[in-house]
């Protein structure tokens, strides 16, 4: 039978973390999806942690991955509240609108 | 299993967490307007931490089972980040109230981004690391967006927002793969496994080498530096200008002495890995903050520059990775922040006919018009350009000082070539406001805090030639705790 | 495959099944019934008008607080979870370490209530 | 004969089809228990009400839920013009495959789980939180405005209540001290948690119909408001899965009150030395909360929007967070944590 | 006041005077008037005190005198540490001589912010006479940085049409060449473990090291001096800069780079002397006889001046690195001389430009008729900046003409070929403005020189026939001083030949 080793939780953390990369740098759309690119960067973060936690079995990887959690949550809520705020503003969240201050 | 809590060491953040807390509960039951009480008891409960840090003396004491660890080091940096905290919340209460935008909120959130600095300086485990970065972090990325009518603060927000947390992925998966190859996330831990007297001492394979690279890219990106430094202008110049002025100085040092302690600590036996990577930030970070500003007509934006140039010329100590590089660098953080908090009280002091104005023109023949606010720019701007013998040189000085002990000398160069560029910039503020004729004169009164923030800073800066001693002596006694070996 | 995979087999065969399931149960129906759609009945209900503008504009502000308070206190409870499960192992100190983390929640909770987050209308 | 079989296939195969074969003793039973839940629901209130109820096709009008399944299966699926296809049609999808699911770790009797795994509590909290989806996709799939909406108050009501429930679910997993459903149940053969948690019993299945989105909550299929809510723009066999989606997840919320607080399988008043199975204690306890759902139906007004959310926010979460301390203060102080060590 | 720190004395009694006058308030006129006094009294009285270090100085002794050293950088051995010796002593007094000069001189070209004008000059003074007694390497770089922000000032609030750029130019051209200097410096600290200057003079550092060094030093003093190339900022500054601030130029920061090379380039590092010396020689020579022909067609007359400075300045490098005795004295007499006469000629210029406003030759012509004792004052600077015997002009060139001329007979050749082009442009300058006839209309009514300017004008003249009389006034005490520079140098140079030889 295939044996699911540490590499291919590692290749998969390593594939979702790019994609969350790209996702940032590439996405010419709507904020929500960068932040969506955010949280999978951090999804791979946990990925790696418990694999390599549950690999040298060693529990403070997935402890690590617990805090992850949860400020992955506090920081999507402020990042929801601020996307709320700049809408409000601009009555869009589209990425090209980010435009205001040059840079 | 868990050894006895003893919770001195942490003493003062507890102090800072329950003050936040409780002013929470006091701005939010009082009905009328608590911006100003709150504010004040935010500087008070800064204070109070500052003699709380104070106290705890030189010892190296640790918490929490070795996560948490107070030092010297620790104290120094804190120290600063408190002084900046206060200062950056005493000058916002003018502006808050004038721009109507004053909430409690703003001096509690402060209080909670200070203490999560401090966590972040005196974090001993990537876990610590992370939660003290968090918590400045995203109590900074509220303050970012403040202003909440105001499209462009709220852009500001976003934007810092978005590649905060960008830069937070990238520092967490950099410790995932440090955790996972050296199986910890203790920096006592790690230092061992890389130190050369521990019995099979980890040979830094390419997992650790990219995870070490990640954890950098991720703190140039909170320290905003080349090439992770494009959110800096567009947040300097977005943000309300207290928020700035609070930006520019607080989580600046905070992230630096954050830095400092981990290339120091866990990865000090690895200092020719990480030399080379730190060099090149510092040159690119002085060179794109020297460029980048002379074009810029937004002095927010100018400083924004400025600040990246400053943290460039930081790295160059950090890179010496030496005692005398980190003492470089405290001292030149410490006089960073006199300098920023004088620079942002005069920007702060911007307003014609009751409004905030940011151009660098608008300053034109302020000689004239406001003679002594003038002379305290220039003497910050020259400060900033590093000409002696204001305090700004003496920060080059000691990092060049200690990049040229540890061989650095192109860094050197390139360094104090990038500071001619810079020069310029800062020398145009100086011609703006000393050569050009006056153009419409800034309001009346600038305020108490303005002129007191003001007047010190530049007695800072002045007087920090004459009796360097206290600072530098206290710097070296704070930079020789992360180099135990050296004794 | 380690043994305690294999507890989760045959949720795995479960899932695989409801999907199967879900999935006739829909395409079935969608081969049997007569499929003769037109405009009409094809457009978004509107009370008999016809629709106007686009459903997913602009919408209350308070779904998103409520979302957000959704994510703060779920994650919590995330917390929680093995905090229960070991208090009896980790004793009094665990039992005021969650004391102090829940006092701190309360806190923003107290918060938001006086805020006003909370209400509905 | 069975040694022939084993001979026959490799054991691993053989495992697989006991799974599936176990797996479609789950699910048929379900899918009936929902057509007469259906069925039972209208009786119920029909008597009630001093009404009849269905009683025409087939003896007291038990074949009327076949009846109705069949006539949603024959009907056309109509795809809105404006929806978006995919979602349109996966939302319904999942929220049938999601009631389904959640049965996986259900213990029906000593031993009688299909997955004893030892996160089972997690596992049911995950698969009821993601309900959520379903109707947000269905909601914003339909691009209809009642549909939006609807969704969206669904959505909000939905996770209001969960958080409730998360920690009465903490509450009860603080006195039992693992998250395995068998533990769980195992964990109240001296005392039915229902004695000591009794308000958070009732917290329960109160959050049980709000989750469910039940009367009095019925709030995003209010046909006055909203006219039905998410599933207005949905027809047919996809409109019949929301239906069986949502009735199959109201008797998981039956199973799940019988196995935090009714003590699972196990007999009531002492009553296990009947050579009852523990199955039938349980479909009964199940039965009983079930009526408890539809006797609410029939009795309670509609509540208002505001005040269900005022509900959940400013009621239920205080009062199950308190209980929360409580019992872990009572627990410690006590000395009565399980595994201590 | 035999225990008196005469050294801080010196230096921060006019930053004391810029304090004093930071504090005046009132009406503007006021202000501006008590500035002016104050700032005059200040710096005669400095210049009085510095009277005090010649008349202490023992000039038999080749050692640093007047020490003084206290503790200000723990951790390194950086220190305030003051000290003079028979060379840098004669620049303490060019400059505390020169600043009451220049105040006097701003009495009637200055109008606009006195006030702040004063307190410049006075922070420039402390920083000129802080430089020449720095006896520490750090505190030497500190004061001859500082020196940039007043003078920036100066020329940018005071200057002229284009004084923005001049300031510009200025600033950065000497940061960048200084910087390098610092980062020599640090290297420096690293190789010897001092910043103590007699210290690092007893220190050899290795060969490779020096040339390095001695590089990054020159690229600090040879803008500071101004060596051609890189002297194009001269002329911007000098001609934009106000009559003040071209005299101090002229006389005293020009003289900070050629004070650099004595103090640091030949003592520290002589093998990469010994190897550069034709360099020097190249360029000095290109600048003697470029600028010289550039200042023969320059039709502003500060910018006449500017360019014979550059000149000048070549003399005194030239003089410097031929490493005779005569040589260098006559290097340091040149600076000096050039110190009081290049001042006077810019004051020369201010004299007519406060009342004409125009620095333009052609403007000019004919003066001699209306103002006859300007002419004669004129006259005779022209003719010591010339080099005519009996001033002080002559000495200096003669003596560095003698000392190359043992060394090096090219050399001799060009640099004297320099002082006859010297010659043409000075007087074709004088011819052009002084004599003629007086044509222009606006020219008839100029008026001679006032009292107050006669009395800024009296002591240069004194100086400059008493040091072109007596020179030995000025060369005994600096003898024992360029002696010692001198023996240092051979004894190294011996060494290093005998090192190449060896190598070969």
């Amino acid at each position: 039978m295939f044996e699911i080793g540490l590499s291919h939780y590692l290749a998969v953390a390593a594939i979702l973390f790019t994609l969350g990369v790209m996702g940032i740098f590439l996405n010419r759309k709507n904020v929500i999806i960068i932040m969506m690119s955010v949280e999978l960067m951090l999804l791979a973060v946990n990925i790696n942690f418990v694999a390599f936690s549950s690999y040298l079995n060693d529990l403070v990887g997935q402890v690590f991955t617990m805090f992850v959690l949860t400020v992955a949550a506090a920081e999507a809520a402020i990042g929801l509240a601020i996307v709320v705020v700049f809408f409000r503003n601009r009555g869009t969240i589209a990425v090209e609108e980010i435009s205001q201050l040059k840079g | 299993m868990i050894k006895t809590l003893d919770l001195v060491p942490v003493l003062p953040e507890i102090f800072m967490a329950v003050a936040g807390l409780a002013l929470l509960m006091l701005g939010v039951f009082r009905k009328e307007d608590s911006t100003k009480s709150v504010s004040v008891l935010v500087i008070l409960a800064l204070g109070a931490a500052m003699v709380l840090v104070s106290s705890l003396g030189g010892e190296r004491l640790t918490a929490f089972n070795g996560l948490f660890v107070a030092d010297r080091f620790a104290g120094f940096a804190k120290g600063l980040v408190l002084v900046a905290s206060a200062i950056a919340t005493a000058m916002s209460l003018p502006y808050l109230e004038r721009e109507k935008i004053g909430r409690f909120e703003y001096p509690v959130l402060v209080l909670f981004a200070t203490l999560g600095m401090m966590m972040m300086i005196s974090a001993n485990d990537f876990i610590a690391l992370y939660l003290g970065l968090e918590l400045q972090s995203l109590a900074l990325y509220v303050l970012a967006a403040y202003n909440r009518d105001n499209a462009r603060a709220t852009e500001a927000g976003l934007k810092y927002f978005v590649l905060g947390s960008l830069a937070s992925g990238l520092l967490l998966y950099g410790i995932s793969l440090l955790y996972g190859f050296a199986g910890t996330t203790s920096f006592e831990g790690l230092a061992n496994l890389f130190a050369g007297g521990h019995d099979h001492p980890i040979k830094p394979n390419m997992g650790i080498i990219a995870g070490l690279v990640f954890v950098l890219a991720g703190l140039s990106f909170k320290v905003s530096a080349v090439p992770f430094h494009m959110w800096a202008p567009d947040v300097y110049e977005g943000a309300p200008t207290p928020v700035t002025s609070f930006f520019a100085v607080a989580p600046k040092i905070a992230a630096l002495c954050l830095l400092v302690r981990v290339m120091t600590g866990p990865f000090a036996d690895l200092v020719e890995q990480w030399r080379q990577v730190v060099t090149f930030i510092a040159i690119g970070s002085m060179f794109v903050g020297s460029f980048a500003a002379v074009v810029q007509t937004n002095i927010k934006r100018l400083m924004a520059y400025s600040s990246i140039g400053h943290v460039g010329f930081v790295l160059v100590g950090i890179a010496a990775g030496s005692t005398l590089g980190i003492q470089g660098v405290l001292i030149y953080l410490a006089i960073y922040l006199f300098m920023n908090v004088g620079a942002f009280a005069v920007i702060l002091s911007m307003r014609q006919k009751g409004r905030m104005v940011e151009g660098i023109d608008d300053l034109a023949g302020l000689s004239k018009t406001h003679p002594m606010m003038a002379f305290v720019m220039a003497v910050l701007m020259f400060s900033m350009a590093g000409v002696p013998p204001l305090a700004g040189f003496w920060g080059k000085f000691y990092v060049f000082m200690a990049a040229i002990e540890s061989g650095l000398y192109t860094l050197s160069i390139l360094g104090v070539l990038s500071s001619v560029v810079s020069t310029y910039y800062y020398l145009r503020i100086v011609k703006v406001m000393y050569f050009d004729e006056p153009v419409e004169a800034f309001d009346k009164p600038v305020g108490t805090s303005m002129t007191l923030v003001m007047a010190v800073s530049t007695i800072v800066i002045l007087a920090f030639t004459l009796i360097p001693a206290p600072l530098v002596t206290s710097a070296k006694a704070a930079a020789q705790v992360l180099f135990p070996a050296a004794g | 495959m380690e043994a305690w995979l294999l507890e989760y087999l045959p949720i795995l065969i479960f899932l695989g099944i409801a999907i199967v399931i879900s999935a006739i149960c829909v395409g079935a129906s969608w081969i049997v019934a007569r499929q003769k759609p037109d405009t009409e009945k094809a457009t978004a209900y509107e009370c008999g008008f016809d629709a106007f503008g686009d459903a997913r504009s602009k919408f209350e502000v308070r779904f998103y607080l409520v979302a957000i308070l959704f994510i703060i206190f779920d994650l919590e409870v995330a917390f929680l979870f093995p905090w229960a499960v070991a208090l009896g192992k980790i004793g009094m100190f665990g039992f005021w370490s969650m004391m102090v983390f829940l006092g701190v929640l309360t806190i923003g909770f107290i918060y938001e209530w006086r805020k006003g987050a909370l209400e509905w209308e | 004969m069975v040694d022939l079989l084993t001979g026959l296939l490799p054991p691993f195969v053989w495992r697989l089809l006991i799974i599936v074969l176990q797996i479609v003793a789950i699910v048929l039973p379900l899918l009936i228990a929902v057509a007469y839940l259906t069925y039972a629901e209208r009786k119920v209130i029909g008597a009630m009400q001093l009404r009849k109820g269905p009683n025409v096709v087939g003896p007291f009008g038990l074949l009327q839920p076949m009846a109705d399944g069949l006539k949603l299966f024959v009907k056309e699926t109509v795809l809105p013009t404006s929806a978006n296809r995919v979602v349109f049609v996966g939302a319904p999808m999942l929220t049938f495959f999601l009631a389904l699911v959640a049965w996986a770790v259900i213990p029906f009797d000593k031993g009688w789980v299909l997955a004893d795994i030892n996160v089972g509590v997690l596992y049911l909290f995950a698969i009821s939180s993601l309900g959520v989806y379903g109707i947000i996709m269905a909601g914003w799939a339909s691009n209809s405005k009642y549909a939006f909406l609807g969704g969206l108050r669904s959505a909000a009501q939905m996770v209001s209540y969960e958080v409730s429930i998360g920690f009465i679910l903490i509450s009860v997993l603080l006195t039992v001290g693992s998250l395995n459903l068998s533990d769980v149940v195992t964990a109240q053969s001296k005392m039915w948690f229902i004695v000591p948690h009794f308000p958070l019993f009732i917290l329960f299945i109160i959050s049980g119909l709000a989750e469910t989105n039940r009367a009095p909550f019925d709030l995003p299929e209010a046909e006055a408001e909203l006219v039905a809510g998410y599933n207005v723009e949905y027809s047919a066999m996809t409109f019949a899965l929301f239906f069986l989606g949502e009735y199959a997840n109201m008797l998981m919320m039956g199973a799940m009150t019988s196995i935090l607080f009714l003590g699972g399988w196990m007999a009531p008043f002492g009553l296990g030395w009947l050579p009852i199975p523990g199955l039938i204690w349980f479909v009964l306890k199940i039965c009983l909360v079930m009526f408890v759902f539809l006797w609410v139906r029939a009795t309670f007004p509609r509540y208002r929007y505001d005040q269900l959310m005022r509900l959940g926010w400013k009621v239920f979460l205080p009062f199950s967070l308190f209980w929360l301390v409580l019992t872990a203060s009572v627990l410690t102080a006590f000395g009565w944590l399980p595994n201590q060590g | 006041m035999n225990d008196w720190p005469l050294l801080s004395l010196t230096t921060f009694l006019p930053l004391a005077g810029a304090l004093f006058i930071l504090t005046i308030r009132g009406e503007t006129e006021v202000v501006a008037r008590n500035s002016r006094n104050v700032a005059l009294l200040t710096s005669i009285a400095t210049f009085v005190v510095s009277l005090f270090i010649l008349a202490k100085f023992n000039g038999a002794s080749p050692d640093f005198q007047l020490k003084e050293t206290a503790l200000w950088f723990p951790g390194t051995t950086i220190a305030y540490s003051m000290g003079v010796d028979g060379i840098s002593m004669w620049f303490v007094l060019l400059s505390t001589f020169l600043t009451p000069i220049c105040i006097l001189a701003a009495f009637g070209s200055v109008e606009k912010r006195v006030k702040e004008y004063m307190v410049a000059f006075m922070i420039l003074e402390t920083m000129m006479i802080g430089m020449f007694c720095a006896l520490d390497l750090v505190l030497f770089y500190i004061f001859f940085e500082a020196v940039l922000i007043p003078m920036f000032i100066i020329i940018g609030v005071w200057g002229g049409q284009r004084r923005v750029y001049a300031a510009f130019k200025f600033f950065l051209y000497t940061l960048l060449g200084s910087v390098l200097m610092l980062i020599a410096m640090l290297a420096m600290y690293f190789d010897a473990h001092t910043t103590d200057i007699p210290s690092l003079m007893a220190h050899s550092f290795p060969f490779k090291m020096q040339l390095w060094l001695w590089l990054a030093f020159f690229a600090s003093f040879a803008v500071k001096v101004p060596m051609w190339p890189v002297h194009t900022w001269l002329p911007d500054a000098h001609v934009e800069a106000p009559t003040g601030g071209s005299v101090i130029l002229a006389g005293v920061l020009l003289k900070m780079g050629a004070y650099g090379f004595i103090r640091f380039s030949i003592p520290m590092l002589p093998d990469a002397s010994v190897y550069f010396t034709p360099l020097i020689y190249t360029l000095s020579i290109v600048a003697v006889i470029y600028t010289s022909l550039v200042a023969l067609v320059q039709d502003d007359m500060k910018k006449l001046i500017a360019y014979s400075s550059v000149a000048h300045m070549g003399y005194v490098t030239i003089g410097i690195f031929s490493m005779t005795t005569q040589g260098v004295e006559g290097a340091v007499f040149q600076m000096l001389s050039h110190g009081i006469v290049a001042s006077a000629l810019f004051l020369c210029v201010g004299v007519i430009y406060d009342r004409m406003h125009t620095r333009e030759i052609a403007r000019y012509g004919g003066l001699a008729t209306r103002m006859p004792i300007y002419a004669v004052v004129f006259m005779l600077f022209t003719m010591a900046s010339v080099g005519l015997p009996g001033t002080a002009g002559f000495v200096g060139e003669f003596l560095v003409l003698m000392g190359v001329f043992q060394v090096n007979t090219w050399v001799a050749f060009f640099a004297a070929t320099g002082l006859v082009l010297g010659c043409t442009y000075m007087l074709y300058l004088y011819r052009r403005v002084v004599f003629g006839r007086l044509t222009r209309e606006d020219l008839k009514g100029i008026l001679d020189m006032t009292p107050r300017e006669i009395a800024v004008f009296a002591p240069l003249i004194v100086l400059t026939i008493w040091m072109g009389v007596a020179p030995g006034t000025f060369l005994e005490p600096m003898h024992a001083s360029v002696t010692k520079l001198i023996s240092n140098y051979e004894l190294a140079r011996a060494a290093h030949d005998g090192l190449s030889l060896a190598a070969r």
